[in-house]
């Protein structure tokens, strides 16, 4: 359905996200393969950027439910 | 599928469906959008086990003060615009 | 109309571009409020950046009509 | 609005008009860009009641050494092209 | 054009086709965005006649890292999600 | 056809990118001409560039077909 494939979408895109944030923090030089410090980064660094998202996802929330409510409080 | 006849309400219905999930993918972009800018901006270090506690306050304001600059920007520009009588 | 609606295209990206950029520059670490000064930097941020605007738009234009008159004078 | 036919004429004229739109719609992105592009490379301070010297003249500069730059990679790669005969 | 029928093989033969020339689209915007990553990356200095030794390696293995990077995500992701039964 | 307007649109995004990296490398304070020295940046800079996007295509390729055949292996 429409609504499966717009959260398919958001997740790829968080994926992609984390890829390309945190391959630009914890690999310096790229190597001839990933040292354990540098998986050791990427796994914190995935945690943080999900940790980030959830964040950003909830004070972007109360924002727009504050400023729908101030609109409606203005209408009255 | 093409040749489907929906009646009138059922097409109301499904604009009306169709309108909600694309305001939802719209909220997604943003947020998407806001969660890269905002990681850049306050998460600085090296990523821990947890966030150092600037790097948190500093999430948590990031994006009340980022709509508060849009909203003040608009102010301004409405202000400086020439009255229309 | 059309023209319209590329006008009011270009200046809703005008504003997104400035409240971007003017983010990026004033505030430096977001706070519980914007201060004062981070209000001052908003303000003439956002007046350099119409101004950048403007010189781009017209350096832009006379380089497109240079270029024109330059490929009129090759075709003689 | 979708059974509406037109004579050639207008369908003509309706062409131009739809196409020097699109024209000046990728003009006013090409603004953007150029605009979004040099302020990061020539305002470079905390933004002032106007200019500093240095950033309005490498303002008034950024384009066209721009596109001397397209020019001068373009002409760089079709001198370096095997000819064809 | 809009009248030509095709029979089904050759419509077949269109859609297999186009697909490839699909994926092949896709293959070449993912090789820009690699290369533009890469080259922020790795190449940092001022350019000169050849790349400096460090530099050259550098690229030689951005994208088999960046590609691990992806799948260490993915695979940590998917061991994190609680199993279904 | 299909086929060359693929590798058209290709060529000619190669050459922005080339044209956007080599202008951000070159160029530090845009100037009223070219400086020689900006000129000599600028024509190694597109060099590296291709040699950048030779490398990369190559070992994308590489990868792809080695991600390909262990896909193949593990369905025996």
């Amino acid at each position: 359905g429409v609504r499966s494939e717009i959260a398919l979408a958001s997740a790829q895109e968080l994926i992609n996200k984390t890829n390309e944030k945190c391959f630009a923090k914890c690999i310096a030089k790229p190597g001839t393969t990933l040292s354990s410090s540098e998986e050791t980064c990427l796994s914190r660094c995935l945690e943080r950027y999900l940790e980030t998202f959830n964040i950003i996802s909830k004070t972007y929330s109360a924002r727009l439910s504050r400023e729908r409510e101030q609109r409606q409080l203005n209408q009255i | 599928m093409d040749n489907v006849k929906f009646d009138e309400a059922t097409q109301k219905e499904l604009a009306t469906f169709l309108e909600r999930e694309q305001a939802q993918a719209r909220i997604n972009s943003t947020v998407h959008n806001l969660t890269s800018m905002c990681w850049d901006k306050c998460v600085t270090g090296t990523p821990g086990s947890r966030f150092a506690r600037g790097e948190e306050s500093c999430l948590l304001n990031c994006v009340d003060r980022f709509m508060d600059t849009s909203l003040f920007i608009i102010k301004t520009i409405e202000s400086q615009r020439p009255q229309q009588s």
